[in-house]
């Protein structure tokens, strides 16, 4: 028999937007799968693509990078950046044929509690079909 | 003669975007500020909109950061469901007497975890909603308002009415509800007084040519707004009265301008605003916007009107125009160059004109400010300064001195601050 | 692209001669100061770039050496880096080299103000193990090829390079489509203009027969380099090819050091960021049930890729370093040429064009945003 | 040092409680490596949860807090406040959010026991790299620049100015009162413009805390918040600069007009008597509206939105000072005939349409149009235009002002990279935030009033400048220290190798560069703390504290497993 897989999804969220719009998902008392992890940092510019490398060949079984809205970020422009280096990571991982599915990047605002809660359904379900990750059992990786 | 002492401490009356705004850059100043609010909720009218024009920035995201500041900022006393009765006093040595009605839930205790909303057992129109969802007796206004904390609305509540109901105050697990809390009458010394007391939309039932009130599918804008809002009574899907989603819209501009005389400023903006809304939820919709004149003053606003006019929007300018039925189909009735032409459509968007709130009047006689012909509060002169009202000490801001943007608003309520802290 | 323009030059003795010649002259006039320039050294088994400062000694230089131990951008950011000095320097390097170049310039590591940056058509380099099998032999053998364009001896990505002949430097010295005993100079720059203006050379010359046999060079070796990444995917992309592929790795980080635009100087993947206590490592262990000694390879070539195949030029030198003879330069030309697309960038191009990780747009990749299914 | 990590968690009432199984939570956690305490509590941001908690750290000697709770954003200050009261630093604790984001979003209770788990272990393997921060406290100049002497420069110079405050005013001409003071009157109220200006100059001499530099320029402005380091140069003259200190700058630089040169549709420069809306003005403050010839004009046409089209934003005035200029006339020249050429009347505010209905009943005319040309007809000049229903018309009269777009000053370009203040699309100075804070910049201490930052009238002016006092007398305060952010970046000295990548990705201009050491190094003052320059150094030079990667690092492990 196999054990019922429950993803591990590492989801860094923006302090201002999309980490006050994941505890307004708390507060409407609305349903997220328990498999993303949430790490709060100041601003989605902040996630080094390193820090989403390390948690991808760590086995994590999904990472979200979650942002203000493009125009929105509490900083400016740092959600611009965060998306450039988010697509050479994506490019990266694609390019040496791993699943590049498994790394996702939404804007999820302050007020859409109910956006957060939907990101983070599909994105479990998205896996869930995936299964776990492959390098999970790869220990020279 | 010995010199009165001047009072340090400042009153701002209404907690909207302004009123937060100068109590932040006082409490900055190391001032203490008494923050006066009428409703239970701090952000005013523009934490009920999803976006706001031109950069289409999301409104929670820009105004929480701020809210959730002020309700931690030591030197703010934030006094909800407050009501200033009365002012005595000259400019440095005001009297002000509050008074605070009681909100039956404590604000300590409460720690906002909602469980008192589902057994209350009456339901009724949330107005915050503007009707459009329902809310309990004992209720927040929408998800992640702040303070996070409820109120009872005791011209609703059973208990309040003489029946015997405790439902709320069982589902309470940290003793926050007391139903003998008493209304409190507070006075507090200060130095100065900002006012930024907001604005209503003017009744757009009278204006029976708009029909609004008498066809289901014709909504205010700020119905609209909490129509689209994420946190809103639909989490943002635009679905009329019946359910459907509307494939073709009217947004008629400059609803009331005449009647009250005056431009309001932002309609045009918000109304092309709607236009990105509705697109971006229903692509292929069909909006028609019915505008006098394209008032977009500014220099990132004609930027947002030309991007606005690449999504196919019908731009016309009507001299006469009316809502009305026509069989089933609700139809717009306009003339323009002259031609008279009539449009069916699923959805009519009003713009109704800013105008004053309706407790402006008694608000200004209880500070001893004058008003202008509209009812706003007057500036003494434009060009000493617009925050200046007719008495020394008192400063008007926002849309309580006229119809204004949130940026002006803010510039405002920065500049009042800038006035009250070279008084002295 | 501005259409370049260039003149005709004789060169009846060969290219390198020729090259020589026209620094001495460039010298003589006063028009550098000194040059950066690759020389055989005194064991004769090996090249390297020395600034000659000694005009006598310019008759030692060695352009189109067979072999790149060095890249040529590290010797002019090594140069300029601190600042660029009051002298005139030219540096005679290949296209990958002034490509790389332009990249350290973008990155601060290189002043190119007193730099004069002169190129030539390159038919490849020699993986350097080859070389030292035989160095007299290879390097008749390179010469040969390089008379008769054949890039088979050459390194593997130089085999599927379609930059060889790219001018982004300031002169460019063609020899493709060139007549009998002459040679192109080409002038991509300002600089490169005054240079040829004081040797009196004209710049208004005919250039269709380099640019059509550059272009038709180019477009072979384009297919070549997609059907080669394409045959490369084959073999190491893919979880378990890319294990096996770095499974070889020793972590020695040569690959970095070698790499013109591996800049830092400590690797990220050397700091200790990535050092973790025994606990870390236990629990690592744990979820992956164990874990190879030393650490994180796979994490450090995508790291590095991550943080430098924006700017990578296809130069080769990692995988000639690579003392596990993993297919490292290959992989990353690969992966560039795909991170590199999606701002439409090509490393080295222009100084005028920013590294795209440093600069954004605020309508761009939104294929990237949420799911893509 | 021995680390003793206490963990408590709070019950939140049924709220945490009911959904995680806490016990299980307490086992788990128990046994990590220097966790010293774990305890549940019923509610630990109330009173008595507060003082348990300050006794505990005190008790146990702790030497690191790890809270599971409700979400940083309710009582992260909370519990820093508490961690301060038993003389812990407040950044050697970390918040574990298992309410908003455990508790009450998920359903089944085990899986919300294993995520809480995840979640306080990780927030113990974080806190254990916390390392302690101080805030820092920096010293204050309260002095204040002011450049640009017009409306805006002159109104923020006299509120600032005081006692405890000097005020330095540099204007490049050698007259205050900037473009207006070519006006007679306002439109608001038809007030004279030069009982303004008179008022405010004669303040400003007598001020003796008011500095004021006529014909010079500012040369140099280099520093921060709080301590600016400014030359002013007197212009057409050989001398030294003069060398100020001062904590904060407001540009007040003003605007200048469209040149309608770029639509000669208009006829500008090319036929007698089209004038611009600055011509009119000063001809109208001469006294003598008069044509080319001296005769007085019969009629008089004004043509609004001048370069609206090539400028692309609407200027805001020009519809309220057509309609004055239609008053000027009908003052002055009671039987001429006014017509104004508009496309859409910008008439915003409580005031602006009972002047433009007055106005109408003077039998000024208003004439809906698009595709002027402007052609001579005799002495005459001939408008031709389309009408609204797209019909071709035209006018014939004496004389024709144009009203042109604003546009910046000519010198705004190098103000902007003098201070480093950033222009926007259309050259004006640009905010730091269009809506939260329309004065301030996004160089802090810098501050933008007035037209220099877009069309606006002179009321709006008068609002900025005040908006700026308002943000310099809350923000430098005589003798009160500066209080930067704590959470800043650093930038290793020893790592860094000089790629001025972070350098231009910062948008606060907190990161300069050190040219003799070619390294970029963190001006912790303005430094926001948003960590991008971190994400994007390659080196790993730049770390950000309290995200340090360390930290992050331990929560990925947790999450992960």
């Amino acid at each position: 028999m196999t054990e019922k897989f429950e993803p591990r999804i590492v989801g860094f969220l923006c302090n201002w937007c999309s980490y006050a719009g994941a505890d307004l998902a708390g507060t409407s008392k609305l349903k997220v799968p328990a498999s993303l992890t949430p790490i709060r940092v100041m601003c989605s510019s902040r996630v080094d693509p390193v820090l989403v490398e390390t948690a991808f060949l760590q086995g994590a079984d999904g990472v979200l990078v979650a942002g203000c809205h493009p125009g929105d970020c509490h900083y400016d422009e740092g959600n611009y950046y965060a998306r450039r280096r988010f697509a050479v990571l994506k490019k990266v991982v694609e390019g040496l044929g791993l699943e590049s599915d498994r790394l996702r990047l939404s804007w999820v605002s302050a007020s859409e509690g109910q956006r957060f809660a939907d990101v983070v359904n599909e994105f479990n379900e998205k896996i869930k079909k995936m299964g776990p990750s492959p390098i999970k059992g790869k220990k020279s990786l | 003669m010995k010199e009165k002492e001047q009072k340090k401490d400042v009153l701002v009356i209404g907690a909207g975007i302004a009123g937060i705004e100068a109590s932040l850059l006082l409490s900055k100043a190391d001032r203490k500020v008494h923050l006066v609010e009428k409703t239970s909720y701090t952000g005013g009218a523009t934490i009920k909109f999803e976006e706001v024009f031109s950069n289409m920035e999301c409104s929670t995201c820009m105004v929480a950061p701020r809210q959730q500041e002020l309700l931690q900022d030591n030197n703010i006393n934030l006094i909800t469901l407050g009501n200033v009765e009365d002012v005595k006093g000259s400019v440095g040595d005001f009297t002000v007497k509050i008074h605070k009605k009681a909100r039956y839930v404590d604000m300590v205790n409460c720690i906002g975890c909602n469980a008192c909303f589902e057994p209350c057992p009456v339901s009724l129109k949330n107005e915050f909603e503007e009707g459009l969802s329902e809310r309990k007796a004992i209720y927040v206004p929408c998800a992640g308002a702040l303070p996070n904390v409820p109120m009872i609305d005791t011209d609703n509540c059973l208990r309040f009415k003489g029946k015997k109901c405790t439902a709320c105050q069982e589902a309470c697990m940290f003793e926050a509800i007391d139903y003998n809390q008493k209304d409190e009458k507070i006075e507090i010394k200060v130095g100065a007084i900002v006012v930024a007391s907001g604005y209503s939309l003017i009744d757009t039932k009278p204006l029976s040519k708009f029909s609004y009130g008498k066809i289901d599918n014709v909504y205010t804008s700020m119905e609209f707004e909490r129509l689209y809002a994420s946190n809103g009574p639909t989490e943002g899907n635009i679905v009329l009265r019946d359910g459907k989603n509307p494939k073709s819209v009217a947004i008629i501009h400059c609803v009331g301008r005449e009647e009250k005389g005056y431009c309001s400023s932002v309609c045009c903006m918000y109304s092309l605003k709607f236009n990105h809304y509705l697109k971006s939820k229903i692509p292929d919709i069909k909006i028609s916007e019915f505008y006098t004149d394209l008032c977009i003053p500014g220099k990132s606003h004609q930027k947002f009107y030309e991007k606005m006019k690449e999504t196919k929007v019908d731009m016309i300018r009507f001299n006469e125009i009316e809502v009305a039925k026509q069989g089933k189909d609700t139809v717009v009735k306009y003339s323009t160059k002259g031609k008279k032409n009539t449009l069916p459509v699923d959805m009519v968007i009003l713009a109704p004109a800013i105008e004053p709130k309706n407790d402006a009047s008694e608000l200004a006689k209880t500070l001893g400010i004058s008003k202008d012909d509209y009812g706003f509060f007057k500036e003494e002169n434009p060009y000493v300064s617009s925050v200046i009202s007719s008495k020394p000490g008192i400063f008007i801001v926002g849309c309580a001195q006229g119809a204004k943007n949130i940026q002006d608003s803010v510039s405002q309520a920065n500049a009042a601050v800038g006035k009250v802290l070279s008084l002295s | 692209m501005n259409e370049l323009k260039g003149g005709i030059i004789p060169s009846k003795t060969g290219i390198r001669e020729t090259i020589i010649d026209l620094i001495e002259k460039s010298v003589d006039k006063g028009i550098f100061d000194a040059v950066i320039i690759p020389m055989k050294v005194p064991s004769g088994d090996s090249f390297v770039y020395v600034l000659v400062k000694d005009k006598k000694l310019l008759k030692d230089g060695f352009p189109l050496a067979p072999t790149m131990l060095v890249q040529g951008a590290k010797a002019v950011s090594s140069v300029t880096r601190l600042g660029k000095g009051n002298m005139k320097i030219a540096a005679i390097i290949r296209p990958c080299e002034a490509r790389a170049t332009v990249e350290l310039a973008k990155l601060g590591q290189a002043d190119l103000d007193n730099v004069t940056i002169i190129s030539i058509d390159c038919p490849g380099v020699l993986p350097t193990s080859d070389f030292l099998e035989d160095p007299d032999k290879y390097l008749k053998k390179f010469d040969d090829a390089y008379k008769n364009w054949d890039d088979k001896i050459m390194r593997p990505v130089c085999q599927i390079c379609d930059k060889s002949s790219m001018v982004t430097g300031d002169l460019h010295i063609g020899t493709l489509g060139a007549k009998k005993d002459t040679c192109f100079i080409i002038s991509n720059s300002e600089k490169g203009d005054s240079v040829a203006e004081k040797l009196d050379i004209n710049l208004n010359q005919n250039l269709d027969s380099w640019n059509s046999k550059v272009k038709a060079i180019s477009e072979e070796k384009k297919k070549k380099r997609i059907k080669a990444h394409k045959e490369l995917k084959s073999t190491v992309s893919g979880l378990d090819n890319l294990v096996e592929t770095f499974s070889q790795c020793i972590n020695c980080h040569n690959c970095m050091r070698v790499c013109p635009v591996c800049i830092c100087r400590l690797c990220y993947f050397d700091s200790d960021k990535v050092k973790h206590t025994a606990e870390d490592y236990l629990t690592r262990a744990e979820s992956k049930g164990s874990m190879r000694f030393l650490p994180d390879t796979t994490l450090f070539q995508m790291g590095r890729m991550m943080h430098m195949s924006i700017s990578c030029v296809s130069c080769g030198n990692c995988e000639d370093a690579c003392s596990m003879d993993i297919p490292v330069g290959q992989i990353f030309s690969m992966i560039a040429d795909e991170t590199q697309a999606l701002f439409d960038y090509v490393s080295g191009r222009s100084l005028d064009e920013p590294i795209p990780l440093v600069a954004y747009k605020k309508e761009e990749l939104h294929q990237m945003e949420d799911a893509n299914d | 040092m021995e680390r003793k990590i206490g963990v408590y968690i709070c019950e939140c009432g049924p709220n945490i409680s009911e959904k995680i199984d806490i016990d299980k939570v307490i086992d788990a956690v128990s046994p990590i490596e220097d966790v010293a305490v774990v305890e549940k509590f019923k509610l630990l941001c109330s009173a008595d949860g507060k003082k348990f908690l300050e006794e505990q750290i005190k008790k146990n000697s702790l030497t690191h807090l790890v809270v599971a709770a409700c979400s940083p954003k309710d009582h992260e200050k909370t519990f820093m406040m508490v961690c301060e009261n038993a003389e812990l630093n407040p950044y050697l604790f970390q918040l574990a959010n298992i309410r908003e984001q455990c508790a009450w979003i998920t359903e089944d209770k085990e899986e919300a026991t294993k995520k809480a788990i995840r979640l306080v272990k990780a927030a113990i393997g974080r806190v254990k790299y916390h390392s302690s921060l101080e805030k820092k406290e920096i010293d204050s100049i309260p002095d204040v620049l002011v450049i640009g002497g017009g409306i805006a420069g002159m109104e923020a110079s006299l509120q600032l100015a005081s006692k405890q405050r000097n005020v330095y005013l540099v204007e490049k001409t050698s007259d205050l009162g900037g473009l207006v003071k070519n006006y007679e009157k306002t439109f608001l109220g038809m007030k004279p413009i030069s009982d303004i200006i008179d008022e405010k100059t004669k303040k400003i001499d007598s001020n003796g805390n008011i500095k004021v530099f006529k014909d010079s320029e500012v040369e140099e402005a280099i520093g921060f918040f709080g301590n600016f380091e400014i030359k002013i140069k007197r212009t057409n003259e050989e001398s030294e600069p003069v060398e100020i200190n001062v904590g904060a700058i407001v540009l007040a630089t003003g605007s200048a007009l469209f040149n309608p040169d770029k639509t000669p549709e208009y006829g500008y420069g090319k036929f007698e008597n089209v004038i611009t809306s600055l011509e009119f003005e000063k001809m109208n403050l001469s006294g003598k509206i008069l044509l080319k010839n001296n005769k007085t004009p019969n009629s008089v046409a004004t043509i609004h939105c001048v370069g609206r089209e090539e400028r692309g934003y609407c200027s805001e005035i020009c519809c309220m000072y057509s309609l004055k200029f239609a008053r000027y006339l009908k003052e002055k020249l009671p039987n001429v005939k006014v017509s104004n050429f508009y496309s859409d009347l910008c008439i915003p505010g409580k005031t602006d349409q009972k002047f433009f209905n007055q106005t109408k009943e003077k039998n000024v005319g208003f004439i809906r149009s698009s595709n002027i040309k402007l052609t001579k007809k005799g002495e005459q000049l001939n408008i031709e235009y389309d009408d609204e229903n797209k019909n071709k018309q035209n006018l014939l009269v004496d004389m024709i002002i144009l009203s042109p777009a604003m546009v910046p000053n000519d010198d705004a370009t190098k103000i902007a990279e003098m201070t480093g203040v950033s222009q926007d699309d259309e050259g004006f100075f640009a905010e730091e935030h269009e809506k939260l804070n329309p004065i301030s910049t996004s160089t802090e201490g810098i501050y933008i009033v007035g037209c220099a930052k877009g069309p606006k009238n002179i009321s709006d002016t008068i609002v900025q400048a005040e908006a700026a006092s308002g943000n310099i007398l809350s923000s430098l305060i005589p003798g009160k220290k500066l209080e930067p952010e704590v959470k800043t970046s650093q930038i290793s000295e020893s790592f860094c190798i000089g790629c001025k990548t972070c350098l231009t990705v910062c948008s606060y201009g907190a990161i300069t560069f050190d040219e003799t050491k070619k390294i970029s190094v963190v001006n912790e003052v303005i430094c926001r703390g948003c960590g991008n320059c971190v994400a994007a150094c390659p080196s790993g030079a730049a770390s950000i504290k309290h995200f340090k990667f360390n930290q992050l690092y331990q929560e990925i492990k947790e999450a992960v497993k």
